[in-house]
């Protein structure tokens, strides 16, 4: 066998860079763009892009761990639960005269211990898909809620509370720049850290990940925590937003979240897709709610075209990756075994 | 083995018959009129849509699926038969219910064709049509309401009208159950759908259709969620475009409940039944003792979680069973 | 030729990127077992999966008892007789043994369309009895043993009055004594005139079943023996190319202090106490059977299952391993046995794979130094030879002996003190075997102790210090290499009732 | 790869397709939004979509605005939540409309976004389910809350002859209207006159209907000898109305409150609801029409006692409402019995 070098630079080239689904993201956004400032003319004023955010962040901060959760090919569906039930805490406690500052951390100690909750029944009832968990800690926590506040609101925060949703620094409101935080620290988690490496190889292969001394359980559990702790973030702002809050908001943001995440192209099969998908879906739908809003479209409209969407991006996705290695996937045996065989025989 | 084999299917419907039996006798206590038949008829009308599309829930987990959009399906075709019946009042109630059952199924291919064709995970898949649906329905609609007055009273007779004394939707999802039951344990395809969920590989090379049948699971989904959305629709003799918004959820639970793993291959009628009623229960009878209604939610969540639990432990253990009886 | 009831010439099957099946011959006489060898990914699944119709050759022809026949699905084979009983059980765990055996071909009532679930059951029970099998046809297949499956699954070939059936790596999980079973079977099935493909790895089976041997290497067609005439070297060398002796390149290392060593390891169900020791640069081989408990015993050691009793102890402190990073920590490294499934995250750029294991040394504060990854993979691959163009390759591109000298530069990007090598040579071509036995005999020399789990008694005898037998979940005895003999090994691993 | 590219095209030309589809589809809804900018615009936030009730009140809304030659649009969102309808309120300040009347899915939640409104000039005023005193200049009442109470109890008293067990089937336990009607309700009771009427529970069906059949259920298993059930709300009542003719129990137990008569109108005819209330919606958004353009014009500043002109209304004056706010009074609840009920069930 002769010697011969390996190369550790890698070879760059447009057509792979541009074939990127982000990009296709971005062309959908560009074309949200254009169609809306045709439809009225108050989309393109100074301060849209600063300010109309402000209108539907408040979810989006879940957007960061489900992308998480889902790379890591779990789901969780109790996220809106869990900020209900944060929510509801954190408003009570305040009335019951704990002052501000602790109801929020009240708030976000709460939506943590639900993540860990899931997190724990994860990781020591591994046979249970993170669906059916999730599913029943998302009909408790809720319930949970109601049994707290029995169906009334509560709420009269503080004024500089309401800062919170509502204000800005200078044109930049406040959310978007913790957003922007978030989002950041997300990414960096997940693309330049050995945490977001870990996650990658567990949703690509958890079998391997474990055996290469992934120390499986403490990752899901970290990432059950920040999810419940991002839940906290949202129940902060949306009832800054709300001014006072009910067991019964967040319904349904859920799903909502995986939209957004899976139309950024991240596979629930595990192990693909990156934190600028979900980032830019975020901002499509947002956009797309907000442009049509002011032309006052119906709501349900809306509902279809984010349908239509989600089906049309997982459609592109699947021919994008065929469903190579997805062994998740309904796939024929007979992709399986010429894959088997790819690395089995001698070249 | 054969002991514990039959030992431990058997045990899960024990369980969960156990526990139905304590929270009736809990019920009756605080409630006298709880086990009246009159009661138990309403019971069981009021649980029979969610025992009907249990059925097809049932079908589609046992192949490794989830179907998120029937909810959706249940108002569409609801809505559909309802806007009918307003315009050409006259025509007969068999009609109206072939009607949604033919919109329900529509539905139903378009998931099948997703998930079966494109490989879509069937999650997503049915996320997206969720959100399509509903909003067809709404436009179909233009928002309105289909009232009391203007359906036949043919129409309401669906849901309202009895048998022997047995209100059809009960005699219906009886029906449904049995034949159910027959098809899934007693036919090829019903058996297949097993096999489907049980190894799609051992599938594909034993020469089953596996494709045609994740279509046709989803298909019958679509097609028991219209007869569902036609008889909530007559029940409650109005048509909206939000009937049953987040049903979707209590059907999966009460499969769940019922033992069917969602991991595929394994789930039993009886399990089924039971689950379903069980929770219906919970659903219908919360009112009638004193518990304050906030609770209810809590309480099932709590539940559910632990028939869940129960399963995962009571596999384990028969499990480690196993490993003692091996020579070494 | 009518005494052949099958017969294949010049099959070609080629799959993206790689040929499967290169002109390869195979005939089968009627009511003879024809053993099939050759090393993984040699082609032999490939065309078993042919004949089954799963796959269509791309060239070739196929005769069924002379007549050339086409075979384009499983279907097709099940008309024709053709049963296969694969390397993984295809059985559906949640379905009845009765259902297993008969599912697509139930007995249907005319007019219910109903399945006759008493006469299924009652055939099935029949089944089972001609087979000597004990179990109820009503128990969830799920619950069975391994080795009860394969009952059930030749019970189905019989039940689809099957004339040729097929046995992928039949033995593999079994233990030596449910394959014992399996022979008597498969031998009754001979009599009775059904013609079998044995296909195996192991010379055991096949000398002691099979009247004819078919040898496949790197997907060609080598050769066809009658067994009584060829000898057990020749089939070696036909299978992988060359004269054995000359790739053990063993070299004499000094041999150092103890450095690991398990004390009455047990774990229910799978070993029972099990004790031994490594030594600074010694090479100790695990052998015995599959399915003596040998992985089992390195898993258990490596955390990734967690033994009932037992010490381990590594430098004289006793560890207590949780999982598999608890044990990389402490210095144990573990080369895995089924390489894609537990190896490699196969669409995963090289350089990802190497530093998975070791992470921690490519950042601070968690923060990752991809140079730094890279340099590592480029310096580790090249020192392995691995054949690749960059380290951003994806693992699945890559061939399977150059994926196991990934796996190996796994380990070696950490600071191993003990390496537990599963089946190292497992399905690589020959040179790459060479070059892992040099790897092998360099970490001896660096001072690792080193555990090789193999079933290639060459590869055991030529490259060890001390053999550890295993039998049935229990160390049988531990011989000193230098002094060990084939028949030795063998008469340990073997229940004493086979070669009696 | 090619293939993807495709697929991406076709992703774009959806898109494309998808939205003036949103905007047809619309069309009939929106009312012209940003197309003319010209005339004043006049918002209306409904509680959700897909409600007639709703439907009636934006469609009154709409036709006192036009009447005067300024534009409307009707909103709502899809789910009856205080969230969507921030977003709605957001996206209707940054049109810059004159004025917003919102119909609240919750007291209090809406107080931020409204007050941002009013800080831009824009001036808001609650209709029919009200917003808090701080977060409104003035509520136009549908009916005034105490009447509402006391006739409820009155039909109550001549449907059960004078005595026996009544309940309340309601809406959810924070719809503030509901809330204060039903105190209304305990009030009168609390009379002499009244004192053989025991009012045995209060069930909440959150106005969800398969919620509200088990708890109308659970009271008649409960309260065997109940003769009346009050139920203030359109899908509560209907409900209700529903059990009780299925079980045939017109004639036994009674059924009242306030209802839609296109809902009621069968149970209405079978007798099982001998007559119920309601305003008419359409009248209430034609007054929060002329409420909007009079609080616009400055005729009228929300403060007690101002008087304007609501159109074929007549002359409407500003009064002091229960919660501390201000408010306007549409009129007494319209009664709906068999002799008229024919007639309006096709109205709303």
């Amino acid at each position: 066998m002769v010697e011969r070098s390996i190369r550790v630079e890698r070879l760059w080239s447009w057509r792979t860079f541009f074939l990127q689904w982000e990009w296709l993201l971005v062309l959908i956004f560009i074309a949200v763009n254009i169609v809306n400032s045709t439809l009225s003319p108050y989309y393109f004023t100074a301060d849209t892009f600063l300010q109309t955010p402000m209108t539907f962040l408040d979810m989006s901060f879940l957007v960061l761990p489900m992308t998480m959760v889902i790379i890591l090919g779990n789901i969780d569906i109790s996220v809106g639960s869990t900020v209900a039930l944060s929510a509801v805490v954190m408003a009570v406690a305040y009335n019951a005269g704990l002052p501000m500052v602790l109801s929020i951390v009240l708030c976000l100690l709460v939506a943590s211990a639900c993540g860990l909750v899931n997190g724990l029944l994860m990781t020591r009832f591994k046979e249970l898909s993170s669906v059916i968990v999730t599913l029943a800690t998302m009909i408790i926590y809720r319930g949970i809620a109601y049994v707290i506040l029995q169906d009334q609101a509560a709420g009269k925060f503080p004024k500089w509370y309401s800062a919170l949703g509502w204000g800005s620094v200078g044109k930049v409101p406040i959310i978007l720049i913790v957003f922007a935080i978030c989002a950041v620290v997300f990414g960096l988690l997940l693309h330049k850290t050995s945490f977001g490496r870990k996650i990658y190889g567990m949703g690509s292969n958890l079998t391997a990940s474990r055996y290469s001394g992934v120390n499986t359980d403490s990752i899901i559990m970290i990432v059950s925590v920040l999810t419940g702790l991002m839940a906290g973030f949202t129940a902060l702002f949306l009832s800054s937003r709300m001014g006072s809050t009910r067991p019964n908001v967040a319904q349904g943001y859920e799903l909502s979240v995986i939209a957004m995440v899976v139309l950024g192209g991240v596979s629930t099969s595990g192990g693909k897709g990156r934190i600028a998908g979900p980032l830019l879906a975020i901002f499509i739908i947002g956009f797309l709610n907000y442009g049509l809003g002011l032309v006052n479209v119906q709501a349900q409209v809306l509902l279809i075209i984010v349908g239509l969407l989600l089906i049309l991006s997982v459609l592109v996705l699947n021919v994008r990756f065929g469903g190579r290695y997805k062994r998740s996937v309904p796939g024929t045996a007979k992709k399986l075994a010429a894959q088997e065989h790819s690395s089995e025989t001698t070249p | 083995m054969r002991r514990s084999a039959s030992f431990t299917e058997s045990f899960r419907e024990l369980g969960l018959l156990v526990f139905i039996v304590i929270i009736c006798a809990i019920f009756q206590i605080r409630n006298h009129n709880f086990l009246t038949l009159e009661n138990i008829d309403d019971l069981l009308t009021n649980t029979a849509i969610l025992s009907i599309m249990s059925v097809g829930m049932m079908m589609v987990i046992l192949t490794r699926g989830i179907d998120l959009s029937v909810g959706s399906t249940v108002a569409i075709a609801g809505m559909v038969s309802a806007l009918t019946v307003q315009f050409f009042r006259g025509i007969s109630p068999v009609v109206s219910v072939l009607e949604s059952v033919a919109v329900g199924t529509v539905v139903g291919i378009l998931n099948g064709l997703l998930v079966a064709r494109f490989n879509v995970l069937p999650i997503i898949a049915t996320l997206g049509t969720m959100n399509v649906i509903r909003g067809l329905t709404y436009v179909i609609s233009g928002g309105a309401w289909v009232s009391s007055y203007q359906m036949s009273s043919g129409f309401k007779g669906i849901a309202t009208g009895e048998l022997l004394g047995v209100s059809n939707p009960i005699i219906m999802a009886v029906v449904i159950n049995v034949a159910f039951f027959y098809f899934i344990n007693h036919m090829r395809t019903g058996r297949q759908i097993y096999a489907v969920g049980s190894n799609p590989e051992a599938a594909d090379i034993s020469g089953i259709p596996r494709r045609r049948i994740i279509w046709l699971v989803y298909t019958l989904m679509g097609a028991l969620s219209g007869l569902g959305g036609v008889i909530w629709v007559a029940k409650f003799a109005s048509a909206q475009s939000d009937t049953a918004t987040g049903f979707e959820l209590s059907v999966i639970a009460a499969t769940v409940l019922g033992g069917v793993s969602i991991a595929g291959g394994s789930g039993k009628v009886s399990g089924l039944i039971l689950g379903t009623i069980l929770l219906g229960i919970l659903n219908n009878a919360l009112p009638l003792i004193n518990v304050s209604p906030f609770w209810q939610q809590a309480i099932q969540g709590v539940v559910i979680l632990a028939a869940v639990l129960t399963n995962v432990l009571v596999k384990r253990n028969n499990q480690r069973f196993a490993l003692r009886r091996r020579a070494i | 030729m009518a005494d052949r009831i099958l017969e294949l010439t010049h099959i070609t099957k080629t799959f993206p990127g790689v040929k499967a099946l290169n002109d390869v011959h195979f005939d089968l006489k009627h009511g003879e077992i024809h053993a099939l060898i050759g090393e993984n990914g040699a082609g032999k699944s490939t065309l078993i999966k042919v004949i089954t119709g799963v796959y269509q050759p791309d060239s070739g022809q196929i005769l069924f008892e002379g007549t050339p026949v086409e075979i384009h699905s499983t279907a097709d084979s099940q008309r024709l007789g053709i049963a296969a009983i694969y390397q993984h059980v295809t059985c559906y765990p949640d379905l009845s043994v009765t259902e297993n055996i008969f599912i697509g071909h139930e007995k249907i009532q005319p007019f219910t369309r109903k399945i006759d679930w008493r006469d299924l059951h009652e055939r099935a029970g029949q089944l089972l009895a001609q087979l000597d099998a004990d179990f109820d046809p009503r128990a969830l297949m799920g619950n069975l043993s391994v080795a009860q499956q394969q009952i059930v699954e030749i019970a189905k070939a019989l039940s689809a009055n099957a004339r040729i059936i097929i046995m992928d790596e039949p033995t593999a999980p079994l233990t030596a004594r449910e394959s014992e079973d399996l022979y008597k079977t498969t031998e009754s099935l001979r009599d009775k005139g059904v013609s079998i493909i044995f296909i195996s790895h192991r010379m055991e089976d096949m000398y002691r079943l099979a009247s004819r041997v078919t040898v496949f290497r790197d997907a060609r067609y080598v050769g066809t023996w009658n067994l009584n005439e060829a000898k057990r070297e020749d089939l070696i060398m036909a299978m992988v190319g060359r004269e054995i002796t000359q790739f053990f390149p063993k070299r004499k290392v000094a041999i150092g202090e103890e450095v690991f060593r398990v004390e009455g390891l047990s774990r229910t169900g799978f070993f029972k106490d099990v004790s031994f020791s490594v030594r600074k640069g010694e090479i100790l081989a695990m052998t015995g059977l599959i399915g003596a408990g040998r992985t089992e015993v390195c898993e258990a050691i490596y955390g990734v299952t967690h033994p009932d009793k037992g010490h381990v102890i590594l430098e004289g402190q006793e560890l207590h391993i949780g999982n598999p990073a608890q044990a990389i920590e402490k210095g144990i490294g573990y080369l895995p046995e089924d390489r894609l499934r537990q190896g490699l995250v196969l669409e995963w750029e090289l350089s990802k794979n190497v530093t998975l294991p070791t992470l921690r040394k490519f950042a601070t504060l968690g923060w990752l130094h991809p140079r730094k990854e890279n340099a590592v993979t480029k310096e580790l691959a090249e020192k392995l030879e691995v054949r690749a163009g960059s380290v951003f390759d994806l693992a699945a591109t890559l061939s399977g002996g150059n994926q196991q000298k990934i796996i190996v530069a796994k380990l070696l990007a950490g600071t191993m003190k003990v390496i537990i090598l599963d089946e190292p040579t497992k399905g690589v071509d020959v040179g790459a075997k060479t070059a892992i036995f040099n790897i092998m005999n360099d970490l001896a020399e660096m001072g690792y102790g080193i555990i090789m789990v193999s079933s290639e008694m060459p590869e055991v005898l030529g490259m060890s210090d001390r053999i550890v037998v295993m039998r049935d979940g229990r160390v049988a005895t531990i011989l000193e290499t230098a002094t060990a003999s084939q028949e030795q090994i063998l008469r340990a691993a073997m229940p004493e009732t086979v070669h009696a | 790869m090619r293939k993807f590219l495709i697929r991406a095209a076709v992703i774009v030309a959806i898109m494309a397709i998808a939205l003036p589809v949103a905007l047809f589809a619309s069309g009939g809804k929106e009312q012209g939004g940003g197309a003319a900018g010209g005339t004043a615009k006049y918002a209306i936030v409904f509680k959700n979509t897909g409600n007639p009730y709703g439907d009636r009140q934006m469609g009154g809304f709409k036709a006192g605005i036009e009447e005067q030659g300024f534009q409307a649009i009707l909103r709502a969102p899809d789910q009856p939540t205080a969230e969507a309808q921030i977003q709605i309120l957001e996206q209707l300040i940054s049109q810059k409309v004159a004025a917003i009347c919102i119909v609240g899915n919750d007291k209090d939640a809406l107080q931020p976004v409204l007050t941002k409104a009013m800080s831009q000039g824009i001036k808001v005023f609650s209709l029919d389910s009200g917003v808090n005193p701080q977060s409104r200049m003035v509520h136009v009442n549908q009916a005034d809350s105490e009447k509402i109470g006391t006739t409820l109890i009155q039909a109550a008293y001549d449907m059960s002859g004078g005595s026996g067990d009544i309940a309340i089937l309601s809406a959810t336990s924070q719809a503030t209207n509901q809330n204060l009607w039903i105190d209304f309700m305990k009030k009168t009771l609390a009379q002499p006159k009244y004192a053989n009427l025991h009012l045995v529970k209060i069930a909440y069906g959150d106005d969800i209907r398969d919620k509200s059949v088990s708890e109308a259920e659970g009271l008649l298993q409960s309260f065997p000898n109940l003769k009346v059930i009050i139920a203030p709300t359109t899908v509560g009542i209907a409900a209700a109305g529903k059990v009780l003719t299925d079980k045939g129990l017109g004639g036994k137990v009674f059924l009242t409150g306030l209802g839609l008569p296109s809902e009621m109108a069968t149970y209405i005819e079978n007798g099982v609801c001998p007559y119920m209330f309601l305003w008419n919606p359409i009248d209430v958004g034609y007054l929060g029409a002329y409420t909007a353009t009079a609080l616009v014009s400055g005729k009228i500043t929300g403060k007690v006692g101002e008087k304007f002109t609501a159109g074929r209304l007549g002359e409407k004056v500003i009064t002091q409402a229960p919660d501390g706010g201000t408010e306007i009074l549409l009129g007494p609840p319209f009664k709906f019995d068999k002799n008229n009920i024919e007639d309006w069930k096709k109205v709303y």
